[in-house]
């Protein structure tokens, strides 16, 4: 157990404005209680941004949630002091006031304003933006109803909304992912909070609106003078917006202290880690190992698109057809990595199902050598051939979760396709299915186990020894990794390149993380709005693209070196084309 | 639905009288009419000679609203049966055994009963002050009963053998009636509900509904979307038997009360107010009736009527809550519901007898039934006196198909034989007939088979479906499975009229009407005469079609052909005696119990109702007890 | 568990993994989830109770249902009382009003004995042997007794509720698997395949669900040929009943199957090969066999009600027949309600019945998923 | 949103064609016909009517024609307003179901209402006090007016009411209101008779409206956008009602499409029992007697009603939310 980190820098109490100490909140009672938050510690400044990083599980997010008392039941406060000097300046202790009382609920969304990692559910979905704006205004100010719609509108323009005053009278799900997250801004900036809490306002976005929004974070920070107290489990947005860093794991304060201290002289262990598998993916393990690429050609992709036809709404006013995959062309060879990289709704996903037939693609032709030379065009094969294609072609699911039925154990779940096969049967096939799982680093004997006993990284591990047990040639692996804690997401990769070494297979790999492709592939594709704007070996992608897009997208990835931070400078791909992001119906 | 409004005519029939001076009023009227200037003085409205009757207790006290229930539909016959049939005669107060006059004042009959003659009631008036003259009798009968577009056919009564009768009148008052052939039971006829026709309809009202009266019928017909004259009629002056009959409030009739709120599809009470023009009076010479309005209130079900009875809110019911199984809950709440209890007697010969199929098609079993052994038998399996203890709680008595010791007909044998309990005697008979008994208990055919009967019972007659199960049980007691067909009362009829059963158990008519209804003794009625309906057919089609009767049969249709045609009422009696005794010698079929008395309910403020009185349909209770002559007193 | 046991485990899993059918897990799960619900752990067991009744009739029934008796009419029921630990009843005799004719009882003080595994009426259990043996009765084969008191004709109403149970509960059960068998085979095509098919079964069940309820119950029930016996027209009610009832859980496997068609886990197995059967029913099924038990354990209360109402209206099974609908319909009179209100204790019995399988199933429905939170 | 009413509307129409269709099939299924069972009535109470005036009768009403040449009579009538004639009233079903229809409504309407003010509250304390002990009581109260059959529960509380608290019991109406127009008097002597029914038809139909609020409430209640709120600082009973409460009603609002052809149907059998000037027993007697006009125009005006029923909740569950609305 590491010692307890000393919090005492002195810096005169004038400039805290929250000190939080031996805070515990613990879920149920006597000794089976799950002690969520366990006796932390830490101050915020005024004016400053603390980032409080871990992985999941490793209470952050109650760390947050405590300090409004607003924790899920049946997590209670148990212990502990929050001292806010934001209103008292001798000090308001948040801890005690009762979780309904007048005292807390006016400091709540008045003195300090929170907002959460996901806004299509965090906002009511049957009212308008401007009403959940209006209502905390009207609930903290005494103002009519005239004046609370002005200032809800100077709000939305304050966060770059684009013509707020139509904007304010659209529901959530009229906003694309960007937008919302700028409304939930607006909203908790409402009574020029003292604090902001962000919890892990970013993950759920793509690179660049995340470049734009913590750009905006800070921006409304220096403008409004307030303290940011930032939750998230990814060190490189840590290092480019931290003043100071906490970082957690299962409910204890390891390590506090600069963004200076923590990356370049952090002291304890799991810190060290965790800055070390980020900038892990920084290099390219693929190159280390030296590329098994071959010239022989694998599959060829020839002008694959895909639309989907317009959808008249409730009302009747006709969407155009929406073009996933436009005109998509593209090689790969045998012993290869391709990386297919691109944001939501770049098609990248769309253009994997249509190359395995998951979804059927409106043109183009998909040529694939077959394992005895013939060459087949998946995009016109019947059902017979394309289960002898299936065969060779494998894939790997993005949700660990989803991808395991839960109700057969994960020998069942292996055995699945040799049991369909009729390849092997009775003894051989519990020989097979062990021999898989060993080779995924699962312990044979848990054959009889289920998938809800597992955690996400073990069931990554077994839908890829799935993925293996017909000998593939080729396996699709879909956001294999972007659902796993950073620390796995490393581990994963390096085995499949184990595997890779092992039985010479060929990866195609999707996934919307540069860091990930970087380390993985050969060559990359960048997509963007369903067509591949570049593609080239991946070092050359990922350090100097040529196409403006990829230039952007590259540029808003966050390093890991407080020192040079990159966001701030990034380059903006058509300004206007990301501003307007307001399209009728989120993809 | 007003087309001549029978104010105008009113009107016109005042102006007529109004000049005669206003004599000592020998007669008084009901304090209600005192305010309706329109009328004329009572002694104007009555007849000449109005016809006196003697109050059953003494004289009553004029107002007062009658409240009783009907159910809301297929239930219009109870207006008629309260309301009564004003005919040319009518039932005595106490039964079937005289006949009295009515709208006619005296009648004779030719010496071969071939013609009647009747002395109408002069100055008797419709309820809209019309006189009632013989050209009314003849329009009813000659324009309307003859009228093809009509009536497809005359109805039976008014043909005997077949030709329909021919009436005259002599003067405006004396109308005759001519048959082909001798027909006595024609005044009997004449009184009961069915044959009303003749005093029905009013000449001058409804001959606008008329072809040979009013040319321009047709656009009448368009008018009310009916389908021909015939429903056009019907819908303003109604029928014997049908809701329309007291749907027209502007229709003048000769009943006590006329109609004021109508009986409708969608009416929730039908209420009847006084006839001003009523032509009868009490001893005092008050112009009857005393009650001034009569109200059926229409509730659909049964258990609500029993409901409102015993809550007080009804002052005369006996229809659909007389049945023996109410007894206790109505006697145990008369104080609270103000009422006194109104006992009466079923008038069937049989409330459960078991009509044995003589031409069933299982040709074992035609065989066995025709054999009459079998049938005594039958009879004494059957434990009377349990039938009678469970279904009529001990309050009636076995009996066989022959009429009650109160009619003249009664015949002794017909109605006790064979009524004893004794398992052993019918076990010896069966043995006699080669019925081995069975390993499972039940008996054998000689060649093979079980002995089984197959009965069909109306599902919603509590007291047949309870009897048929207590008689399941005495007939497994001397081998016999008797397998019991419950069925929806039109299924019930469907299976009857096409031979479909060995026994049915239904009610045997005729106990106090012998005559009206000889059913279980003859096969003459196309659906009533289970005994065997293919001997009805080859009666009705004289040998043409149907199968030929049992010879005991064939003699006794013969003597009813001569009973028909008899010219004095003592040559019909002995007739019909002799076939009484002819069935009784071939005991055809087989009862269980008489009827038990029936209990009503009657405000404990109304007099002059009858001791006890029939409960039929050929004596319409409590028409012929002469309502107009009930009265409440303080 | 210790070592040498889960190896095995492991070799009888593996046995018949070919089967692939053992998923216990599932199911021990569940099980345990449902326990905690005590309320329906009681009502299941009530349930069972209810059918163990229905199934042995004959032997737990003290007198046979239809033998009438003239001296028993409209017994009031009989208190049990114990002479040391020989349970009796108090016999009554049978007087009647001659004025009112209500039947009035007065307690005499000799005593029927009664004991279990007494000697009754001759029957054949389950159809196979002939026995005269009841769970209890009177110890003199000829003496009577009326827990439940007796009807007009004087039969034993204990006797007519637990054969009632029979044709009511057995009705509940056999129209349900109908509406299932329907429900699921409808749905799920209509679920899975989409398109044409699904449109044309949807409008269907929107066509079905528009009509209302009981007067189509009364159209059909009346369109019956009345000449069949009981059994037969039992049967067909039954069908009527399932007719109409198959529409909301064909709804809900519709819902179940469109939701599941777009799992990963499907998508993974239709990759691996599977056949669309085998992705159906290993796959699809399994998991919603817990919902579609719920479903069921709630359909079969509305089909007891629906025999009883169309038996109120003279519809449904008819006398000779005994169903708690025809026993209440019976007992629907003011003298019944008046001077024999034991008459409504078959009411009783349904009310029990139907709140017990409404709590089964509500339990069932809650320990339904175990992998919800 | 008018397209989309009048889309439905036309779609309606065919829909009703076929359930009238189905409707005067079922109603001629059984054997014989009315004039069988009105002979058959008549028989039972001791009148008889004779072979050839039944066929004179049948002649009268056309039964003699084939199934479909009636079939065609009655809907060419619809179309042109005339329902047709009532055999045994002898006067057109227009008139008959006319009046009824009326109180039926009223009837249907007011257990209607009866039902969301009682289900509403409970639903929503059940949800937020789960598994307390209110919870569990008001479940199994709500079981109990599931379970009970409606027919017993009627004729009992009639009982009661009228010999314990001599209530008339003869129909929606006292006698001297009866056939008087409607006054102020006459409404007040209607809510007199009206809890009775009122109560029944209720009870059943909230017990499910109950489960189902409680269940999507219980869903709502954990939702982040509760989170949201309450870290603006709104107090609990506002945020309850603004956001899970507001939300749950959706499907509440949605169940009028169902509610009403039960409550209509269900009204058959409490309206024969209690003996209410409603639809249900002139269906019921109609479907007895097989007065095939009458009784296929009921069936068609309940199917009807239905119909409007589910598109009026349609409706309402577009107005309530905008996601149906606007998404696709």
């Amino acid at each position: 157990m590491v010692d307890t980190v000393n919090t005492s820098i002195q810096t005169p109490s004038s400039d805290i404005i929250l000190d939080v100490r031996n805070l515990k909140t613990y879920f149920g009672t006597g000794d089976k209680a799950v002690k969520a938050v366990d006796d932390i510690s830490f101050k915020m400044m005024r004016g400053k941004t603390l980032c409080i990083v871990g992985e999941s599980g490793s209470g952050k997010s109650v760390t947050a949630r405590s300090i409004l008392q607003i924790v899920d039941p049946p997590g209670k406060i148990m212990g502990g002091d929050v001292l806010y000097y934001g209103k008292d300046p001798k000090g308001q202790n948040l801890a005690q006031l009762h979780e309904r009382s007048k005292e807390i609920r006016s400091i709540r969304g008045h003195e300090i304003s929170m907002i959460f990692q996901e806004p299509m559910t965090s906002l009511s979905p049957i009212h308008t933006i401007g009403n959940q704006i209006m209502e905390t205004i009207l609930l903290h100010q005494n103002v009519d109803k005239a004046e609370a719609r002005a200032r809800a509108i100077e709000l939305l323009r304050r966060v770059e909304i684009p013509n707020p005053g139509v904007a304010i009278d659209k529901y959530t799900f009229e906003y694309s992912g960007g937008m919302r997250q700028r409304a939930m801004i607006a909203m908790s900036l409402a009574c020029n909070p003292k604090i902001l809490i962000a919890d892990e306002p970013t993950t759920a976005l793509d690179v660049t609106t995340q470049a734009e929004i913590l750009a905006l974070i800070k921006e409304l920070q220096t403008s409004y003078g307030m303290a940011v107290l930032f939750i998230t489990h990814d060190m490189g947005v840590v290092a480019e917006i931290a003043d100071e860093i906490g970082v957690m794991q299962n409910g204890k304060m390891l390590e506090f202290g600069s963004a200076e201290q923590i990356f370049y002289e952090a002291k304890n262990p799991y810190t060290l880690q965790l800055i070390d598998s980020v900038r892990k993916l920084e290099t390219s393990a693929r190159a280390a190992r030296g590329s098994r690429a071959t010239d022989k050609k694998l599959m060829e992709i020839r002008g694959v698109s895909k639309i989907y036809p317009a959808r008249s709404t409730f009302m009747g006013k006709a969407n155009p057809p929406f073009k996933a995959l436009d005109n998509v062309s593209l090689d790969v060879f045998e012993g290869e990595n391709l990386g297919i990289v691109g944001e939501s709704g770049s098609g990248k996903t769309t253009l994997g199902n249509c190359v395995i037939r998951v979804l059927s693609c409106s043109g183009g032709e998909v040529l694939f050598r077959m394992a005895d030379g013939r060459i087949t065009d998946l995009a016109k094969a019947k059902t017979g051939e394309l289960r002898q294609v299936h065969r060779e072609i494998r894939m790997v699911f993005q949700d660990p979760f989803a991808s395991l039925n839960p109700r057969m154990t994960i020998g069942q779940i292996v055995g699945e396709p040799l049991l369909v096969a009729g390849t092997h049967t009775g003894e051989a096939l519990r020989k097979r299915t062990e021999e898989l799982l060993e080779t995924v680093g699962i312990p044979g004997a848990a054959m009889e186990r289920y998938p809800h006993a597992f955690s996400g990284g073990q069931r990554q591990r077994i839908g890829i020894a799935r993925a293996l047990a017909l000998n593939p040639r080729l396996i699709i692996a879909d956001e294999a990794t972007s659902a796993l804690d950073v620390t796995l997401r490393s581990q994963v990769l390096d085995l499949l390149l184990d595997l890779q070494d092992k039985l010479s297979l060929s990866f195609i790999l999707v996934s919307h993380d540069i860091g990930v492709i970087r380390y993985f592939c050969d060559r990359v594709a960048v997509m963007y709005k369903g067509q591949v704007v570049e593609h080239g070996p991946a070092m050359k992608i990922c350090s100097a693209p040529d196409h403006p897009y990829t230039k952007a997208l590259i540029s808003a990835v966050p390093g890991t070196h407080p020192r040079d931070k990159r966001i701030v400078n990034r380059h903006r791909y058509d300004a206007e084309a990301q501003a307007s992001g307001i399209k009728l119906g989120g993809n | 639905m007003r087309l001549i409004p029978s104010r105008l005519a009113v009107a016109v029939a005042a102006v007529a009288v109004v000049a005669v001076p206003s004599l000592a009023l020998a007669y008084n009227q009901a304090p209600m009419l005192a305010n309706n200037k329109a009328l004329p003085p009572v002694d104007q409205r009555l007849p000449a000679k109005p016809q006196v009757i003697k109050p059953l207790d003494r004289v009553g006290q004029y107002g007062g609203t009658l409240r009783t229930a009907m159910r809301s539909n297929n239930d219009h016959n109870a207006i008629l049966r309260v309301i009564g049939n004003q005919s040319l005669v009518r039932w005595g107060v106490d039964g079937f055994n005289k006949i009295e006059p009515n709208l006619a004042e005296s009648w004779t009959i030719s010496p071969d009963a071939t013609s009647y003659t009747f002395k109408l009631r002069q100055g008797a008036k419709w309820s809209d002050g019309t006189p009632f003259t013989a050209d009314d009798i003849l329009f009813s009968m000659n324009d309307v009963l003859a009228n093809k577009g009509f009536l497809s056919a005359v109805p039976a009564d008014f043909q005997p053998g077949g030709t329909p009768v021919v009436v005259t009148k002599t003067d405006d008052y004396t109308v005759v009636f001519k048959f082909a052939k001798p027909y006595l039971p024609f005044l009997e006829k004449l009184a009961t509900p069915v044959d009303q026709y003749p005093t029905l309809f009013q000449k001058k009202y409804c001959s606008q509904f008329h072809p040979k009266y009013n040319a321009n019928v047709a656009d009448l017909i368009k008018q009310n979307n009916a389908k021909d004259w015939g429903q056009l009629f019907r819908n303003f002056c109604g029928d014997i038997e049908i809701p329309a009959r007291w749907g027209n409030p502007s229709k003048p009739v000769m009943d006590p009360w006329v109609i004021k709120e109508p009986y409708t599809g969608s009416a929730t009470k039908v209420v009847l107010e006084r006839n001003p023009y009523f032509w009868q009076v009490d001893t005092a010479g008050n112009q009857l009736p005393y009650i001034d309005r009569v109200q059926f209130q229409l509730i659909s079900e049964v258990e609500t009527i029993l409901l409102a009875a015993i809550n007080g809110q009804l002052d005369y019911q006996q229809r659909h809550i007389s049945g023996i199984t109410n007894r206790p809950v109505l006697s145990e709440n008369m104080a609270r519901g103000g009422y006194k209890l109104l006992p009466s007697a079923g008038i069937n010969a049989n409330q459960a007898g078991l009509w044995l199929n003589h031409s069933t098609s299982n040709a074992k079993l035609q065989k066995l039934i025709r054999n009459k052994d079998f049938r005594i038998a039958l009879s004494h399996a059957i434990d009377r006196r349990e039938i009678n203890d469970i279904v009529y709680l001990g309050q009636s008595q076995p009996w066989q198909s022959g009429p009650h010791k109160a009619s003249k007909f009664y015949n002794e044998k017909l109605a006790t034989q064979y009524l004893a309990l004794d398992i052993k005697k019918a076990n010896e008979m069966l043995d006699k007939l080669g019925l081995k008994m069975g390993s499972d208990g039940f008996r054998q055919y000689p060649e093979g088979g079980r002995v089984s009967l197959g009965m069909i019972v109306m599902i919603s007659n509590a007291a047949l479906m309870e009897t048929s199960e207590l008689l399941r049980k005495h007939f497994s007691k001397i081998g016999v499975e008797l397998v019991i067909n419950s069925s929806e009362r039109s299924l019930f009829y469907d299976r009857a009229n096409t031979n479909q059963y060995d026994i049915s158990l239904d009610v045997f008519s005729g106990g106090l009407d012998p005559t009206m209804n000889p059913r279980p003794w003859l096969a003459i009625h196309a659906t009533e005469s289970r005994m065997s309906l293919p001997w009805v057919k080859y009666y009705l089609t004289d040998g043409k079609q149907g199968e030929k009767p049992s010879p005991s049969m064939l003699k006794r249709l013969d003597l009813f052909d001569k009973w028909q045609v008899a010219k004095t009422e003592a040559e019909a009696d002995g007739l019909f005696k002799q076939i009484l005794e002819e069935a009784a010698n071939e005991f055809e079929v087989i009862g269980t119990v008489m009827p038990a008395p029936n209990t009503g309910v009657i405000n404990k403020r109304i007099v002059n109702t009858p001791a006890i009185m029939p409960d039929g349909w050929t004596w319409p209770t409590p028409g012929p007890s002469l309502v107009q002559q009930w009265s409440f007193v303080k | 568990m210790s070592e040498e046991n889960k190896q095995e485990t492991a070799q009888v899993n593996m046995a018949n993994l070919r089967g692939g059918i053992e998923y216990a897990s599932q199911w021990q799960l569940m099980w345990a989830r449902f326990r905690k619900h005590r309320v329906a752990y009681a009502s299941m067991v009530l349930v069972a109770l209810l059918y163990v009744v229905a199934i042995f009739a004959e032997f737990l029934s003290p007198f046979s249902p239809e033998d009438p008796s003239s001296r028993t009419v409209y017994q009031p029921p009989q208190v049990l009382h114990f002479d040391g630990f020989k349970p009796y009843v108090n016999k009554f005799t049978l007087t009647r009003d001659p004025v009112t004719l209500a039947p009035t009882y007065v307690k005499t003080d000799e005593k029927t004995y009664l004991e279990f595994f007494a000697k009754g009426y001759e029957y054949k259990m389950l159809g196979i042997w002939e026995t005269n043996l009841h769970l209890f009765g009177p110890k003199e084969q000829g003496e009577k007794m009326f827990l439940f008191g007796s009807d007009k004709l004087g039969r034993d109403m204990l006797s007519r509720v637990i054969f009632g149970a029979r044709f009511t509960l057995s009705m509940g059960l056999i129209g349900v698997i109908l509406s299932t068998v329907l429900g699921i085979a409808l749905g799920g095509v209509s679920g899975y395949y989409g398109g044409k098919i699904d449109w044309a079964i949807q409008r269907l069940v929107e066509f079905i669900l528009s009509l209302p309820t009981i007067p189509i119950w009364l159209a059909l029930a009346s369109a019956l040929p009345r000449n069949w016996p009981p059994h037969l027209v039992y049967i067909s009610v039954t069908v009527i009943i399932s007719l109409i009832g198959w529409t909301h859980l064909a709804r809900v496997i519709r819902g179940k199957f469109l939701a599941m068609r777009g799992e990963v886990f499907v998508i993974a197995a239709k990759l691996d090969g599977c056949s669309e059967a085998r992705v159906i029913f290993r796959h699809m099924l399994p998991s919603m066999a817990s919902h579609v038990i719920a479903a069921v354990t709630l359909a079969i209360p509305s089909m007891i009600l629906a025999e009883t109402t169309l038996s109120f209206l003279g519809l449904g099974l008819q006398p000779p027949a005994i169903s708690w609908g025809v026993l209440l319909k019976d007992a629907q009179k003011i003298s019944v309600i008046s001077n024999a209100p034991w008459l409504f204790l078959p009411g009783v019995m349904v009310v029990i019945s139907v709140l017990a399988m409404n709590f089964f199933g509500d339990g069932l429905r809650d320990a339904a998923d175990p992998y919800s939170h | 949103m008018l397209n989309y009413i009048f889309k439905r509307m036309l779609s309606a129409i065919p829909f009703m064609f076929m359930v009238s269709l189905t409707v005067f099939i079922l109603i001629q299924l059984p054997p014989g016909d009315f004039v069988d069972s009105y002979a058959a009535a008549a028989a039972s109470s001791g009148e008889t009517i004779s072979p050839e005036k039944m066929a004179d009768l049948r002649h009268q009403f056309g039964l003699d024609r084939h199934i479909l040449i009636q079939y065609f009579y009655w809907i060419g009538g619809i179309v042109t307003g005339n329902f047709g004639y009532s055999f045994e009233w002898q006067s057109p079903v227009k008139d008959l179901v006319g009046e009824r229809i009326g109180l039926t409504l009223i009837l249907s309407v007011a257990a209607m209402l009866f039902t969301w003010a009682l289900a509403l509250p409970i639903g929503v304390y059940s949800a937020v006090k789960r598994y307390s002990i209110g919870d569990y009581f008001f479940t199994f109260v709500g079981f109990i007016g599931l379970a009970v059959p409606n027919f017993l529960l009627a004729l009992v509380m009639m009982f009661i009411a009228s010999k314990y608290y001599n209530q008339d019991v003869t129909g929606l109406f006292s006698p001297e209101f009866q056939s008087a127009d409607w006054s102020l008097a006459r409404v007040y002597d209607l809510m007199h008779h009206l809890w009775i029914p009122m109560i029944i038809m209720g009870a059943a139909s909230s017990a499910g409206l109950i489960r189902i609020l409680r269940a999507n409430l219980i869903d709502q209640l954990y939702m982040p956008y509760v989170v949201t709120a309450r870290s603006k600082g709104l107090s609990e009973v506002k945020l309850l009602i603004k956001y899970p409460v507001r939300i749950a009603l959706n499907p509440f609002v949605s169940s009028i499409g169902w509610i009403l052809p039960n409550l209509v149907s269900g009204a058959v059998i409490i309206s024969i029992v209690l003996n209410l000037p409603t639809v249900g027993p002139m269906l019921y007697q109609s479907l007895m007697s097989q007065d095939i006009y009458l009784s296929g125009t009921i069936l068609l005006v309940v199917c009807l009603l239905t119909v409007v029923g589910t598109l009026l909740s349609d409706i309402l569950l577009v107005i309530l939310d905008p996601r149906i609305r606007l998404e696709q």
